[in-house]
Parts: structure tokens; C-alpha cells; sequence
């Protein structure tokens, strides 16, 4: 098994046509996702991918003629919150928004729509999910994926490529690893994803992934110690030499007031009973230290 | 984006907010023109000016640049004083004059974006005046908090609640629709940030001599989301020059993140944080990076060209480290723009390049043909990087 | 309150959405003056100009009120013929004149308030021209319906939905576009009904003389709520008094709710289900009221004696029965006025009055003391009121 | 037993120091109703009522401090919309709007935040409600009742009254008498009160008082067949002669394109078991005739 993604997820495509969306599409399509359908107004009755995936006007149209589950979107950030509006009314309950850029406010009235629906949403600028071997969302690399059972949950994109890869290389495969993106203002925080690991029978340990700003790494801390007691963790934090007051890249990556330093985030976790690396590279050998034997 | 008091207060004037006048002055003469009116403003209490540095720092008040005057000559020197300072770095080219408050009680009120919460926060105090935070140190129990609401804002009610709970007395209806004010100038300008410290009741002396009081916005800081700049046309405008490296603006120009550090050794990454992780395992190597550089995703050849100039540009570089994992970025694309930068490049600084991920054979054939030294790991890379600039150094 | 297709236009306008131009005129010569215009607009693909009468009933078409010409001394007489009409009761004062559309499709569009949802709810259709009850009736498949959400208006992609599913074809953008400006003319002017038909696709020609389609509203219907015209001061001046009794003006003025029926029972009821059963007891009971009149809650001698003045301007009118619950509204203050009145009244018509409820017991004994007709129950009232207007015209 | 209101209430007030507000009030409290608090911002601290009740700036403090559980609203128009918001973010659950005047577009959000807080709005624009014998909240004169078992609703207020007064005058005493409001856009419609009273054992018999306009008496008849079957049924139908077109006072009676007439609902309350009466003082016999024996 795993989480957000896996066989039975049925998915759309929002923004298709779009330059990135159809190059991750395809990529998505090879992974071997179910991808049934694209969104792209004005497009509606076209295909997309050389014929394989019917495109249509609106993503409600999508549901109801594919039974799309899940909706991956790559609109520019002018359209990307309307268009997470419109996957949450057309009853999609899985909503991974890959697009950069979205101005923080339009974001505010857009995740309380999705919570009032009790959808589900990864993002924005956020990488997607991949459960290797089933499905992948998004626009993580799949090469570097082994299918296993250690759950991975980043707020980075390519960091979190290093970290996987670095699992893969020694043999460590994943059960799902989700990218919840670095924005300020996202659906699901680190401590959402790791209550769905934590209800995954085949997540057997837990790879966090975190950096500076923010209390996210150490309220997740705080819950995995209650709830996860026994599962193997292990965790890196990046940002460890970044100056206070200077946007790190991530508009949510900032130090403010002397809160959100690695520093604090790294005793939280230990804390909590992850072992924290110096390197994404220390990872596989803190995991099996920590226990974990697959 | 930070923006200095005088334009923070210009935003909060077109929202109807109650702020006293002021004016901003280039030079001495322009703060004395300034001090003559306010000194001679029959409302002004105390029969003072004061005048402020405009700069993009805090702690300007213990650096000297805020200060009284008392007569024209006065004024004109005190802003001769304080335009003549360098404050953390950055020089004074700009000074606000305005009467100086007489001030009754000063209260605390800002907004911001709440990430916990997924919303817009009200943080406000009656111990104004000084840092937020010191008071949350000081006397939490002193701070209150009011989230507004995702999709309502701040209905009426919930105005009065915060001004009720923070206690502006018999201000409390000018208290509520400051807050309100707060929440529009931060919703029109798209901000992250909108402080009022100190929101202060004053007292001003009417036509008539006698004296009124009114609850105003003193100070104003306003910092404004980069993501939504471009919806803002006006606010480029606000922007400060002198507050930034001549490299920012370059960055904006590809698209590019790069803020400049102390060290030698130049760093580019694609994604922000694995540019962190880069600097951190540079710092853990023994060395210290000279920048963050976040080239973005599917960056092409061009803008990586642009990068290693913005790194170059900075003498103290002695090393270069790239580090890509290609994910949208297809590595034989940066491996070209390396190329083709090394090639225009007028310094010669040794390079070490790692790149991973999608058409990384492809780039490390390119790479090997060029004679770049290469890594495998961001740890070797970062350790050879770090050698690099030693060698160099020494 | 209904207003002008004219001003309904100048509403939509001031909200972006796309109009072709016009003119009113008052007089035959504005209009020709108008035509000219539009005749010599190398953009009219017709070459003829339409000239509609402004009147706040529908069925103008069908009265004569909208015709076309095709040159200017066409377009004055029939804008004299038009100005000289009277439809349904009303006289034409006022004229539109623009450019005669060539129309390629035509579509309905409106919004309006849906008390069943609580919602604001969007009425489409691909088969525009036609009155919306009889597509209704006769096509019912053909109309498609969006609700906007209460929180968030109209998103851009419910505005995208509903234009797919009314099928704009090519123009599916602007169609959008104009479902959301509907929107925003609703809330900017607080409206209860915004309604478009035709919403259509017209053929214009380019100035280098080739054909271009655009979607636009050829037609508009606006009516705006009363309980808000107060926040929107400039909408008093788009009343059209023509469209109302003198007496609507004075029941405004005193708060009361007036509408004038055939009958010659004058009725003074407070609460506006209590006016309706009292009319529907008076008809019970073999009579025809003359009037609806809420005199409101809480009314006092003034209003009273305002109401029995309106009452009494209706010639028609052959005696008057008075229904007061009193609940807010005290009995005793509703007599004096009824007292007052009487003794001012030139004509002197036969009047029942029920006082119950708040102070019925005082009321009861100043009606006695003036030795007016009173009744215990409504049905007594109504039959005892009917009884008087047969006697009064026998 | 009652709906709505009855022995635990526990009323705050928000416009009590308004003339309508402390008029009202002060018969409210006269009936026995157990009013703890008043709200009206900027006299918090001060009395009502002769010093009977403390008045509170927010709703959110009276709660606090007297365990407020019911609303009733005497603000203005301009603040009423406002004042329901505040009742729910208070958490109270039941809430009477009397103001009338309030432009239809400001209750839109208004209910629907009302429902996604799950609490129930009667109103605005309507009298309130009584359960003679125990409370009463809003401005229905105490005096027309009288303790019973029939459950009333109307759309009125005046004609409320009339109704109310035909039954107690006929020794039909009530369980509760609600005034839903004529507005387009109200908390709740005559279902929503049905539904209260099919589950209140108290009820025996039902009284409904409509308009014309709208379809609310045709659902609510739909719904009374179905849930209500055993429930002798009266009703009243106002605007038999209401000419088309015309706004008839409440901004809700009027009859457009042929529907909402009187003649609509009267054939649908008789389809769904209703006697429905040709004035007001006809409902005590016809509820009798519909087997009511209190």
C-alpha cells in the first residue's frame, strides 16, 4: 500500500496543454500512473499525449466522464487557486498543485475551501507524491525511486530528490514520498502527511525532511513522538547556515525574530526520537540505526 | 519586499487610515522647508518636528537617526546629521519630517500572515513602542491575537472583540476600524507584513485651543509578497536600490534567487532547499559560501551563464560549487551554460561541478569533454569545492 | 425598484462589460440627431439604427415601442411616433436610439436572487430573444443554471462552467467574462434580478471592412432592492416617476407600503401578511379592496393620519376599512391619528375600524368617545366595510 | 416541551439599550424569560432593565460570563448582518434576527455561515417566538397566548398575531409560535420549523400561515405529508387577491411568471393533508375538524 497515491488513483490533469504539464504528464503516464484525463478550457473534445488522454473543458466534465479521483495542476499561478476551487467542486478529494509562484493571500481562502470539503491538497509549489511502483504525481524524477517502506515528507523539491536518491543508492526503497511544498501558505503540512504514514500498514519508517522558518518541523516532531513512538525516524534539516532575516529561495524558508532557526527545529526532532544528518547521505545509515532492517 | 516608513505610511493613507502628515526631504534645505510648516502648525502640541531616517533596517533610533528639532536651523542640521549616516551599512539618502506626537498611550497593532494557521493574524498589545517580541518575552500575558477570517476578512465584530481585548479605552471605535484598515492595506497591496508601532493616542491642540485626542498611526512598517509584485505594477517603484546589491537586480532580471553571504565560495543549485543544504555541507566541509543561488527549475543555458556571472562578480569567490539534481532541470542543458560561461569568463576560479538526476550521462559526457572536475555526492563535491578555494587561497 | 434599460446599460458598463453604444433621446430631433450618428458608423454592419421606448413594462415590442429606421428622417418619425405612445398605461417620454444590430446568435442571460438556495443563482440559455418562462415551458432542456457560492462569488471556473454548458461556442471566454460581470453589477448596485436578453453574438464590421463577431448585451433588465437604496444615493435619481403613482412618492415619504388596486375599499392595515389577508377578507366578503397599505410597525398619529390622506386621494375610494394588531404598534396612538385625520378629511366616506392587541382597550374607548364604526373580528370588519361601500354607492 | 425556546434558554440580547431593543426586552423579560445579558459595544459594564441585566461589548463575553445560549436582535440593519455573525462565532446556536430593512445581498454569506457553523437562524424581518409558559423572544405580544399543544409557524408577523389569537380566543392553547420573517433570504423556512416540531412530543397539531411568493409552503407541504401524516394540519394562505407583479410589503410576496400563488399553495396544502382555512379565525374549527381534541 501507501498513501495519497497508489492503484486506485485515477488522475486529471489540469493545465495539460501547458508546456510543463504535458512534458510531466508524460512522464507520469510512463511511470505507469492511471492517468485518465487532462483540463484545459477551450480544449474540451481535443487529446493530449499522442491520443492517449482525452482532454476536456472542465474538470467536472472530467470527473464525470473518466471518474477521476485526483487532479495534479500545472495552471500558471494567476488561475492555479480557481483551479483548485474547481477540482474541490467537482468533488475531487486529492488535489496536488505543482505551480510556483501564487501570491500567499490567494492561497487563504482557497485551502479553508478544500478543508470545508474535506479534500485533501499537496502544495502549491510543491513537487507532487510518488509511490514507487504504483503511481507518481507530479514531477518527481521516478528514476530514482525503489519501492519499499519508508515514508518520505519534504517541503523541498530537488532536496528531497538528494534524500531518496540517497535511500535508493542503499537500498532503502519508499512507500510513498510526498513534496508538501515550500510556500507559506500550503495544504498539508509535514504533521498531515505523517498521520497518513502513520495509519500505513506498509510504512514502516519515517524519512522528515525539513528547513528553516516556520514551527511545521516541530509541531510534526512534537505529534510523531506521541504517535509514532515506534516507527524508526530520522530527519535533515536544511538551512543551517542561513542568515536571519533573508528569504531563503522558499518564500516560507526565513528565520524571523530569532524562531524557525535549524537549531531549534534539530532539538525538537531529536527530542522526539529521530535521529537528525549533517547530509541527506547519513540518512540510509541513520534509519537502519534507528532500527529499521529492510 | 521591505518598504520604507514614509511610502508603508502613503499605503495606509490611501486605505483611509488616520496617520499624521508628513514629509520625505532629500536634503538639509528640503527637511528645513518641511520643519517650518509643522513647527508652525497651530494642531502641532509640542512645537517640535522629528525626523527619521528612511532606511530598510531596524534600530535606526539607537543608530541616531531619529531625532527632534525645535526651530528651522535646528531641523535643517539634524537632517544634515542624519543624512550624512550610514546605518548597518546602508546609507541615509532620505529622511521623513513631521510634527513631533505628543503621545498619551501607545498601543501595539500589526498583521501578518499566520503559516500554523493558514491566515491572516492580528497580533496586538497595549505596551507599544517597543518590539513585539521583547514584550512576548517581557509580558506575554500582554499580547492578544485575533485571526481573521479566510473568507470573511475581519467582520465588524470581530474588530471590536480586538479592540476591546487590547483596551483602547474610549478609542475603541477608531481601534476597530484601524484594524480593519490594516486588513486592506494588506489585501490591496498583497503584504506579509503590515506593523503599526507605535499605533499611539495623541493629544493635538484644535482651532481653538483646546486640546483633542486621536488615536493614529505613528510608525508604519509594510512588507509586500514578492510572488505578487507583478500584479502591482506601482510597487517596483517602492522598491529601495540602495537597500540592494547591484547582483539583485541582475537576479530578478533571469528569474534567478541569489542573496550574497560573507564567504569564498560561490554556490549554484537548482531548488532553495538543497541551495541551504549545499551551504550547510560547505560550512561542514570547512568552508563558507559566498551566496545562495536557487537558478530555479528547467533552468536553461542562459541563465546559468547568468548565474556564474553574478557569482564572479563578487571578488571574495575563490571557489565555485554546482550542485543539480535534475528533475525539471535537464542537466545537459546547465552542463552547456557552464560551458559557455567559462568560456566568456574573464576570472579564472575553479569550478566543481556535481549534476544528478534527468540527462546527467548526457552532461557528464559534455563535462568530461571540457575537463571540468567533477563529483559524485554533494558531500565530495562540497569537500573538494572547499579544497578548492583553500588552494586558491593559498 | 425597476429602473431603465437605458440605465440598466450605463450600470452594466461602469462593470466592463461589453454594450454597443446608444443614445436617449427625449425628442424626435435628438433622436435623428442620434441616428445620424450611428448611421455614419462605419462599424454598423446593418446600416439601420433601432429605436426603443423606455417604459418600465414589458411587451414594448409588441405595443409598437421598438422599431427600426434606416435614415435619418426615418429615425425621427418613428422616434416621434414612438415618443407619442402610451403603452400599457404608461406614456413614452424617453427613447433609445443605436445602431440596428446584425445578430448571428442570440442567448439568455441572467441572475437573480433564489430564495429557495439562498444563493445568487445564474438562468442560461441558448435560446435567447424569448422570454425565459417560455423556454421554460417549451424547452425546458435548454436552460442550464449555476449557482454562485455565497462565500466566494462566482469563480473563474463556475463563470467557465456556465459558459460551456449554455454552449457560447468560440466566444465561451467572453460569455464567461459577462457572467461575472453580471455578478459584479449585481453587488456593486445591490440588485435582486440583472437579466440579459438578448446576450448575443453580433456581426460587425472592422474598419478595414471585414466582418468581427463579439458577444454582447443588446438588451438589459435591471431591478434594484429597495432595502438598499439608501447605501447607493445616485440610484434615486434612476426612479422613474412616470412609472409611479404621485402616491407611491407620499407613501415613501411617510415609510408606508402603497399600491394602489381597481377596488373602492380603502384598507389600513399594519403588517404586510396582515394587509394581504384583510384584502382577501374584504373580497371574501363580497367587496374589492382599493389599496394594499402596510402601515408598518410601531406607527404613530402622523403616519396614521399620512396613511388615511393617501387612502382618501383615490376618488374610487367608498369607505375604508381600518385592521390594526397591535403589537410594536400601539392601538391608542393608531386611533388619535384615525381621529385627527377623520376631523381634517374633506370627504366624508364611511369607515369601520378593529383596534386589537397593545392598548386595544384604550384605542376602544377614543373610537368610542368619536363615535367611529368599530367591529371585534376581521371577518365582522370586512363584511361591516363592505356593507358601508355598498350603501355609500347606492 | 417546546422548539426553539423553552425553560433553558438562556437570551442574550444584542441592541439592548436601542429603543426597540430595551421596549422588547423589557416584555421579554416580563414573561419570564430568562434574559441574562445585553449586549451593545462601548457600554459594557452598565445595566439594563432597571439594572436586571448586565450589558456586555461582544456577544463572545456575555457568553463567557452568564452561559448565553440564545440570541435575539434589535441592531439596525446596517449592523444586523454583523450581529448574526458575531452570535455564531460566539457559539451561539439559535438565533432570532427581528431588524427588518437589511439589504437581501448582506445575509447571502450571513446564512450560509450560520450553516456551516450548524447553528439555526430565525429571520430577519420576523416577530420571533413564543412557547407560552415558558419563553418568549422577540416581539410577539405575550397576551394572544396560551399554553398548549399546537405548534404554529407563519411567514408573518401581524397576522401571526391574528392566527394566535383565533386559537387561544377557541381555547387552543400552543407548543410554540415562530415568525420565520417575509425577507427573500432567511435562517429558515417553514420546513425547517416542521422538522423541529414533527420531533417535538409536545406538538400535537400544526398551524401554517403563508404568503404568497416563493415555494417555501409547497415544500413544506411535500415534507408535512411524508413526516407529518397522523398531525391534524391547518393553514392560511395571505395574497388570494394580490395582483402579479407587485411587491406586496415583505420583499418575498410577490407572484412572478404565474408563480407563488396563493392558489399554488393552497392546492398543495390540501394534496398534503392540510385544511387550509379562508381566514384566520376559521383555523381553531378546522383543526378540530382535522381530529385535534385538546
Amino acid at each position: 500500500m501507501s498513501i495519497l497515491i497508489g492503484r486506485s488513483t485515477r488522475l486529471v490533469v489540469q493545465g495539460i496543454t501547458g508546456r510543463e504539464g504535458e512534458f510531466h504528464s508524460r512522464a507520469m503516464l510512463e511511470y505507469g500512473t492511471q492517468l485518465v484525463a487532462g483540463v484545459t478550457p477551450g480544449k474540451g473534445g481535443q487529446t493530449a499525449l499522442d491520443g492517449k488522454v482525452p482532454v476536456f473543458n472542465t474538470v467536472r466534465e472530467a470527473v464525470y466522464q473518466t471518474g477521476a479521483n485526483t487532479s495534479c495542476i500545472f495552471v500558471p499561478a494567476g488561475g492555479a487557486p480557481d483551479a483548485v476551487l474547481e477540482a474541490v467542486a467537482a468533488g475531487i478529494k486529492t488535489i496536488f498543485c505543482i505551480t510556483e509562484g501564487i501570491p500567499a493571500l490567494d492561497m487563504i481562502p482557497v485551502v479553508e475551501e478544500v478543508r470545508l470539503a474535506g479534500a485533501r491538497l499537496i502544495g502549491p509549489n510543491c513537487p507532487g507524491a510518488t509511490s514507487p511502483g504504483t503511481a507518481k504525481v507530479g514531477i518527481i524524477p521516478g528514476s530514482i525511486h525503489r519501492q519499499g517502506s519508508v515514508g518520505v515528507v519534504s517541503r523541498s523539491g530537488t532536496l528531497t530528490y538528494e534524500a531518496v536518491q540517497a535511500m535508493t543508492d542503499a537500498g532503502l526503497g519508499q512507500s510513498t514520498c510526498v513534496g508538501i511544498g515550500g510556500d507559506p501558505v500550503i495544504g498539508s503540512q509535514h504533521i498531515d502527511i505523517l498521520k497518513l504514514f502513520a495509519a500505513d500498514p506498509d510504512t514502516e519508517a519515517l524519512v522528515l525532511i525539513g528547513e528553516i522558518g516556520g514551527t511545521a518541523e516541530e509541531e510534526a516532531a512534537a505529534w510523531a513522538a506521541e504517535h509514532m513512538a515506534n516507527v524508526p525516524k530520522v530527519a535533515f534539516i536544511a538551512g543551517r547556515t542561513a542568515p536571519e532575516g533573508k528569504r531563503m529561495g522558499h518564500a516560507g524558508a526565513i528565520i524571523s525574530g530569532g524562531k524557525g532557526t535549524a537549531a531549534s527545529k534539530v532539538s525538537a526532532l531529536e527530542a522526539a526520537g529521530f535521529r537528525v544528518a549533517n547530509s541527506p547521505t547519513e540518512l540510509p545509515r541513520l534509519l537502519r540505526e534507528a532500527g529499521f532492517r529492510r | 519586499m521591505k518598504i520604507h516608513e514614509a511610502d508603508a505610511k502613503s499605503l495606509l493613507v490611501a486605505q483611509g487610515l488616520p496617520v499624521p502628515p508628513w514629509e520625505v526631504a532629500r536634503t538639509p534645505s528640503q527637511a528645513r522647508a518641511a520643519a517650518v510648516k509643522y513647527l508652525a502648525d497651530p494642531a502641532n502640541a509640542t512645537g517640535k518636528v522629528v525626523i527619521k531616517a528612511q532606511v530598510l533596517v531596524g534600530g535606526r533610533g539607537k543608530a541616531g537617526g531619529v531625532r527632534l528639532a525645535s526651530t528651522a536651523d535646528e531641523a535643517e542640521d539634524v537632517a544634515a546629521a542624519i543624512l550624512a549616516l550610514e546605518i548597518k551599512g546602508l546609507p541615509v539618502r532620505r529622511v521623513l519630517v513631521g510634527p513631533a506626537a505628543e503621545i498619551v498611550k501607545e498601543y501595539y497593532l500589526s498583521v501578518l500572515l499566520d503559516r500554523a494557521t493558514k491566515r491572516l493574524m492580528f497580533i496586538g498589545s497595549a505596551e507599544g513602542g517597543v518590539e513585539i517580541e521583547q514584550t512576548a518575552v517581557t509580558n506575554p500575558g500582554a499580547i492578544v491575537y485575533e485571526h481573521a477570517d479566510p473568507l470573511l476578512g475581519l467582520p465588524d465584530y470581530a474588530a471590536r472583540e480586538l479592540a476591546f481585548k487590547i483596551g483602547f479605552g474610549a478609542h475603541w471605535k477608531a481601534g476597530a476600524a484601524i484594524a480593519k484598515g490594516l486588513l486592506r492595506t494588506m489585501v490591496a497591496n498583497d503584504a506579509d507584513l503590515v506593523e503599526i508601532n507605535p499605533l499611539a493616542v495623541i493629544r493635538e491642540t484644535r482651532a481653538d485651543g483646546t486640546p483633542v485626542e486621536r488615536l493614529v498611526c505613528l510608525d508604519a512598517k509594510i512588507t509586500l509578497d514578492d510572488s505578487a509584485l507583478l500584479r502591482h505594477p506601482g510597487h517596483e517603484e517602492l522598491r529601495d536600490m540602495d537597500a540592494e546589491d547591484p547582483t539583485d537586480v541582475e537576479a530578478r532580471r533571469y528569474d534567478l534567487t541569489f542573496i550574497k553571504l560573507e564567504g569564498d565560495i560561490g554556490c549554484m543549485v537548482n531548488g532553495a532547499g538543497l541551495a541551504m543544504t549545499t551551504m550547510d555541507l560547505v560550512n561542514r566541509a570547512g568552508g563558507q559560501p559566498a551566496n545562495f543561488l536557487d537558478i530555479g527549475g528547467g533552468a536553461k543555458a542562459d541563465r546559468v551563464a547568468a548565474a556564474m556571472r553574478l557569482i564572479l562578480d563578487d571578488p571574495n569567490v575563490k571557489a565555485i560549487l554546482v550542485n543539480i539534481f535534475g528533475g525539471i532541470t535537464r542537466g545537459d542543458e546547465v552542463a552547456k551554460g557552464l560551458i559557455e560561461a567559462r568560456a566568456q569568463q574573464v576570472r579564472d576560479v575553479p569550478m566543481v561541478v556535481r549534476i544528478v538526476g534527468t540527462n546527467a550521462a548526457e552532461a557528464a559526457e559534455l563535462l568530461e569533454a571540457a575537463h571540468f572536475v567533477t563529483a559524485a555526492s554533494l558531500d565530495e563535491a562540497a569537500a573538494k569545492a572547499v579544497a578548492a578555494a583553500k588552494g586558491a587561497a593559498a
